[in-house]
């Protein structure tokens, strides 16, 4: 049972800083969850709160079943990936990954050296132990952060920013070789990020923090599809964003006037008319020259075009000011900065969220 | 590295000892392991004497100690000290705390005066010395209770010198301290306790010791001492700074003592040594002894061979100092008793000794006014 | 680590350079009188240094210069001397003690000001640093009444604790530097790899502050070993250290001997300073 | 990027009180018994009235402090010690500031690192050791009267010990590294590519110094400056191997009242207001310049990475 609970948990620095504001989150055993969020947000602070580094101003942390406010990091069953790995400088490889398991004492003598070649046959660096840690490249670094956090068999893995000094490729590389080794062990995770693909990639649930708060927590795909706040929706992904005035409410629908565009989306059951609420829409879903197939269509003048592989990418200038971004069909019509067109997105693809 | 026996340093051993229980570093104990090895026997077989640095110590080594080490078997560890105005109050410190850092040392007047006002000096029973009775009387030095504590060691002059290649005829007078035709070009003696030069103004201008009885006597005769500054080339404390610009002329003449001037000579340097007119300045030397010393017999024997003739005259010979012997005792030839004491020491100017320690302060205190300003 | 010339002339190109070309030569001048001046000032620093080196060597009594052969003859003497051997171990156990007892008041007051909040904090570094920057005379004054008045005046010992006060301040300001460099992660991945605080200060902290504590250390070492006006103070009759034998031997004579140390501490203090240098990972790279 | 905790330090402290106590208390008690204590001492030994011989009178008198008003050569010293500090500090700065300037700036590593080591050792070097190489030099036989002769400046070789401008030849060359370890971090500091920028929006070597340059190297100026001072004025082995009586500073006669006058409580009175002196001007030159001097700085920030 390595069950990760944080119930109400606020955050108060003796400054007065707010940093942390009622965060509750439960992740189950084996889950691999990620808070994101812009920087100062809150999210490496509720992490160092799980290690132990940070006191919680009031409410509890449980990890394992255990309630473990108060109690130093280094008798946490937690291991920790640094941002810049943390690596010992004055150690080799194998003493970095040696040190969890001789400090606390519980390890058998004899098996630490059985685990050190384990535990780096699992990043796949056998053969490094005697390396010292500025002999080794950003993403060996990385693998032994891994490696050593994960010797002592903690219960829980955290994971601060590691992939933030790495380069975009490495990166990537490295995204998927995490995933591989934590579902390969099964351990409980947390990532802390700021990085938006790499939480919708990596993770089976992700917790959405905003200036202290979980604005949303739930699976990639939901809070894709389904952002709870304009936060989210802006944050995750890239998303048109258009506050309006519901006017109308049928049936399934209603008609929101953003601006003098008026959007049919599909209607949540909480709202009213004359509320104030955002219509979202993705770039993908809101195509250039839609032709007739859309529900909703506006025009706008192009400021930049840009090619992107598989399609074109369009900024449109609406004539309320606002910018939008849409996607032209690989069949459809060249565009280029300048041209008036028509955008069209469908209501089903519309997202109405209420402040 | 090899290094003899040392009771000084057992001394700084226990010192590290207390500082490793101060300081509570454990790693000093290693470390006192280590001075351990060099730690003396501490017996009274042998004797801490310290004298004058530089020559001055190296003659009495080869004159002195070692005919005494060989006659006596009581090993002799010789020590160079600082100045006279120095040493007292590391004397007294080191006595006030029960310490003997040195167990005989010789000690101009002034200094011995010092000690009595403070109780250092160890008192003498002069019926276990034999050969006191040749030291001149002058040179012994009694408490207020009439016990012997100071036995003369040495007697100096202080002579007007000059360099010979860059001067013909050296001054032969104190006057010419005072004369502008020397401008800028002689070295005089810093502090006036070594020095004496209110001495020799009193001499020269005043009536001698009786000018320098009361403050506003010692003013006027500071005030007609402040007239030399304009001459003065150089201030020196340390013989070695006007030694080596003796020599070489960069300051071609000065005060100096009469017995250094003579080793210089030896020592092929173009200088030459004028017993003054007015008389030179008579300093002298004392063996005294810290009270906290416990060789006390060791001492004895150790001034009682220093004060035999033949020890003093050898000392003489080598060191030029006047032997604190009487005359009529010394066995030095004519000569070599007319290179060392010139006309005799009854013509030489005695400083007022008294005056130095009484009124330390004020005399101190005119003394730096008219030093620096000058 | 490129230069300015070097970037102006590939960013520049061939043509422009011809065109400035009366610019650059004036660049060159300056260039020149820059390097001309610091070695003369350079020159100025090494001279004494050298010529102290020379005399030390001279076969002849007096010292003389350029010196008429060479000779070994003064440091015969040196080593022949039990004056200058006991100065010289006398100096040595002082500023070996002063170099334990300065690093260990510096470092801890440095730790526990980065490490903790107190209420007197502007106080306590003041007091880290207020030694070096007061005349060392007043030290050795005050010195003086304290010892004086405990009645242990003139004691050996009391030379190293004077030193390890007064040269506190080289190992407070390193190891504070040194503190406010170290990446704290290092010791919190310590603590999450379940390192008590006591395991994670002599495992990771200390370590990582080897250079620091080591080249404050040895600071406070060669000063100590050079150090005159407080040990002269407060030593008492017959102790003496190396400057104080120097100097109570300045007063009778300027003997080459007093050279052949110069030239013996000068060699010491250079090999301490390389030490530092390499030991701090060389600090002037 | 950084860790949003790391702007709040010591976040645990309130747990650890007994430790954080006992952490401090070892320097704490050294520094006040060993280092507090005895200034305190010389501030009350500066109002006691000293005996002929060495011995004191615990009375409460300012008598010690009228004489120091009252007789000139003390207040005369002081101003001695004054003008010596400034011309030693404008010494060392000229001499200082190219020398600095260079090893901050070269490509050579070898040079940065030898005159380094160089200027760091010649440092650490004993002043007694130091001044006497330059008693050995400046005598009438040494190497620059030679010179100074031959090069006809003089007609014979003119010994310059003792005398002021030996006093001040060394006191340059001693307090010199102060001033270019303080500078050479402080144009070390200077962002390269800025004086680049400068060159390459079309300054000139002077214009770039003068307007890059040396603005941004402003408080090394002051620091260095204010350093070299302060140290001069407590020189004391200098004037006494290189000076005459009228080159003695304050701090030579506070040590002659010590050790030749065994007058403790007028040395302390005169330690006292030399103390008070250099803590004031290190006071105003912090408040007024705003520099952080030897770590001690006017503002509460840190420094910048």
């Amino acid at each position: 049972m390595s069950q990760i609970i944080l119930d109400a948990v606020e955050k108060v620095y003796p400054g007065g800083v707010h940093a942390v504001k009622d965060a509750s989150l439960v992740v189950e055993d084996g889950e691999f969850v990620t808070i994101v969020g812009p920087s100062g947000c809150g999210k490496t602070t509720t992490l160092r709160t799980l290690a132990g580094f940070e006191q919680p101003t009031s409410g509890t942390v449980g990890l394992g079943g255990i309630e473990v406010s108060g109690v130093p990091p280094n008798e946490r069953a937690t291991g920790m990936v640094f941002q810049d790995f943390a690596l010992f400088p004055h150690m080799t490889v194998g003493e970095n990954i040696a040190f969890g398991l001789t400090v606390g004492g519980d390890w058998p003598e004899d098996e630490v050296d059985t685990r050190i070649e384990e535990m780096l046959e699992l990043v796949e660096l056998s053969g490094f132990r005697d390396r010292m840690p500025d002999q080794l490249s950003g993403g060996q670094q990385q693998r032994i952060a891994l490696a050593r956090a994960l010797a002592p068999e903690p219960e829980v893995l955290l994971l601060d920013e590691p992939l933030a000094s790495l380069d975009k490729q490495l990166r990537e590389s490295m995204q998927v070789e995490l995933r591989r080794i934590q579902e390969q062990i099964g351990i409980t995770t947390i990532l802390v990020t700021h990085n938006q693909t790499e939480a919708l990639t990596m993770s089976d649930r992700i917790a959405v923090m905003n200036d202290g708060r979980f604005e949303q927590v739930g699976a990639p795909t939901e809070v894709y599809q389904q952002p709870a706040t304009k936060f989210v929706a802006d944050f995750i992904g890239t998303a048109n964003v258009f506050d309006g005035t519901v006017r109308n409410v049928s049936d399934s629908r209603v008609t929101v006037d953003c601006d003098g565009v008026e959007f049919e989306a599909a209607a949540p059951d909480y709202v009213a008319v004359g509320d104030s609420v955002t219509v979202v829409t993705r770039p993908e879903h809101t195509v250039v020259e839609p032709g007739d197939t859309r529900t909703n269509v506006f025009e706008g003048d192009v400021s930049v075009s840009r090619f992107l592989g598989d399609h074109h990418e369009c900024h449109v200038t609406l004539p309320s000011g606002s910018d939008v971004v849409g996607v032209v069909d690989s069949d459809g019509p060249t565009v280029s900065g300048g041209d008036r067109v028509s955008l069209g997105v469908d209501a089903k693809d519309c997202l109405v969220v209420v402040e | 590295m090899k290094v003899p026996d040392n009771t000084k340093i057992s001394q700084n051993r226990r010192g590290f000892l207390k500082y490793t229980s101060v300081a509570g570093a454990g790693a000093l104990t290693a470390l006192s392991g280590c001075v351990g090895g060099f730690s003396g026997d501490g017996t009274a077989s042998s004797l801490t004497v310290s004298s004058f640095g530089g020559a001055f110590k190296e003659i009495l080594e080869a004159e002195l100690y070692e005919p005494f080490e060989e006659e006596t078997g009581i090993s002799i560890e010789s020590q160079a000290q600082g100045g006279t105005a120095e040493i007292i109050p590391r004397i007294r410190s080191a006595v006030e705390n029960g310490n003997a850092p040195v167990d005989v040392l010789t000690v101009p007047v002034p200094g011995v005066l010092r000690g009595l006002n403070s109780d250092l000096w160890m008192t003498h029973e002069e019926s276990e010395f034999e050969n006191l009775e040749f030291i001149s009387d002058d040179l012994m030095k009694y408490d207020d209770d009439g016990n012997l504590v100071g036995i003369g060691s040495q007697a100096w002059l202080i002579n007007l010198v000059h360099n010979t290649e860059e001067t013909d005829n050296g001054p032969t007078s104190w006057t010419s301290l005072w004369d502008s035709t020397y401008e800028d070009q002689m070295a005089m003696m810093t502090p006036p306790v070594t020095g004496y030069m209110p001495d020799i103004a009193a001499a020269i201008h005043f009536d001698g010791a009786d000018s320098l009885q009361s403050e506003s006597d010692i003013r006027d005769v500071f005030e007609k001492l402040s007239e030399v500054t304009p001459q003065a080339q150089m201030w020196y404390t340390n013989e070695a700074n006007f030694q080596s610009s003796l020599e070489n002329g960069e300051t071609p003449m000065g005060m100096l003592y009469n017995d250094i001037t003579l080793v210089l000579q030896d020592q092929g340097a173009p200088v030459e040594s004028t017993f003054v007119d007015e008389g030179s300045v008579l300093g002298s030397g004392r063996w005294v002894s810290p009270r906290t010393s416990e060789n006390g017999t060791a001492i004895t024997q150790f001034i009682d061979y220093a004060s035999r003739p033949a020890v003093q005259d050898r000392v003489s010979r080598n060191l030029y100092t006047v032997p604190t012997i009487e005359e009529q005792h010394s066995e030095l030839d004519a000569e070599t008793y007319q290179r060392v004491a010139g006309p005799g020491l009854d013509s030489a100017i005695v400083p007022n000794f008294d005056m130095y320690v009484e009124r330390q302060e004020f005399i101190n205190q005119l003394w730096n006014e008219l030093i620096i300003d000058s | 680590m490129s230069d300015g010339r070097e970037t102006t002339r590939s960013s520049t190109g061939e043509y422009a350079r011809l065109e400035t070309k009366r610019g650059s030569g004036r660049d060159r001048l300056y260039q020149l009188l820059l390097n001309s001046y610091t070695s003369l000032v350079i020159g100025f620093v090494l001279l004494p240094l050298v010529v102290i080196s020379l005399m030390s060597f001279t076969p002849s009594e007096f010292l003389r210069f350029p010196p008429e052969g060479l000779s070994l003859r003064w440091y015969r003497e040196f080593f022949d001397s039990r004056a200058w051997l006991v100065a010289m171990q006398n100096s040595l156990f002082i500023a070996i003690a002063a170099a334990v007892g300065a690093t260990s008041i510096g470092a801890t007051a440095a730790f526990a000001l980065d490490r903790y909040d107190y209420r007197f904090e502007m106080v306590l570094t003041g007091l880290s640093i207020l030694p070096i920057l007061l005349p060392p005379v007043i030290i050795g004054v005050a010195f003086v009444t304290l010892f004086g008045l405990l009645g242990v005046g003139g004691e050996p010992w009391t030379l190293a604790v004077a030193h390890s006060i007064f040269f506190s301040p080289f190992p407070f300001v390193l190891v504070s530097q040194g503190l406010g460099d170290i990446d704290r992660s290092y010791e919190e991945a310590a603590a999450d790899l379940g390192a008590a605080k006591a395991t994670v200060i002599r495992r990771i902290t200390v370590p990582l502050l080897r250079a620091n504590l080591f080249a404050g250390a040895l600071f406070a070492f060669i000063l100590s070993l050079n150090e005159y006006i407080i040990s002269w103070l407060i030593s008492g009759f017959s102790f003496k250290t190396i400057p104080i034998q120097i100097f109570t031997s300045l007063r009778y004579s300027y003997s080459p001997v007093i050279a052949a140390v110069s030239l013996l501490f000068i060699v010491m203090t250079v090999v301490v300073m390389l030490m530092v240098d390499r030991f701090a990972g060389g600090m002037w790279k | 990027m950084a860790h949003e905790a790391q702007t709040e330090p010591a976040t645990d402290s309130g747990r650890l009180p007994p430790i954080k106590y006992l952490v401090v208390s070892y320097p704490a008690i050294a520094l006040v018994t060993l280092f507090a204590v005895p200034l305190l001492l010389l501030f009350v030994f500066s109002f006691f009235r000293n005996i002929s011989g060495g011995y004191l009178r615990y009375v409460v008198t300012a008598e010690n402090y009228v004489r120091f008003l009252q007789e000139p050569l003390y207040l005369d010293r002081l101003v001695f010690s004054l003008r010596i500090a400034a011309v030693t500090t404008l010494g060392s700065l000229v001499l200082g500031y190219p020398l600095a300037y260079r090893l901050a700036t070269t490509d050579s590593s070898l040079l940065r690192r030898a005159v380094m080591v160089l200027v760091v050792s010649s440092l650490w070097l004993t002043f007694i050791i130091r001044g006497y190489a330059w008693a050995v030099l400046l005598r009438s036989n040494g190497l620059f009267p030679i010179l100074a002769a031959e090069l006809g400046l003089t007609d014979a070789p003119v010994s310059l010990v003792p005398g002021y401008w030996a006093l001040v030849v060394s006191m340059v060359y001693v307090f010199l590294p102060f001033m270019v370890l303080t500078l050479y971090t402080s144009i070390k500091n200077v962002d390269h590519e800025l004086r680049e920028a400068a060159r390459n929006l079309g300054a000139g070597p002077i214009t770039t110094f003068r307007h890059v340059t040396l603005p941004l190297t402003k408080d090394g100026i002051i620091s260095g400056s204010l350093l070299v001072f302060v140290l001069s004025m407590g020189v004391y082995v200098l004037p006494r191997i290189l000076g005459n009586p009228p080159q003695w500073t304050l701090a030579v006669v506070i040590g002659n009242q010590v050790t030749v006058e065994s007058n403790v409580p007028f040395g302390a009175t005169l330690s006292i207001i030399l103390m008070l002196v250099v803590v004031a001007l290190i006071a105003v030159t912090v408040r007024l310049a705003g520099v952080d001097t030897f770590g001690v700085s006017a503002t509460e920030e840190g420094e910048q990475g």
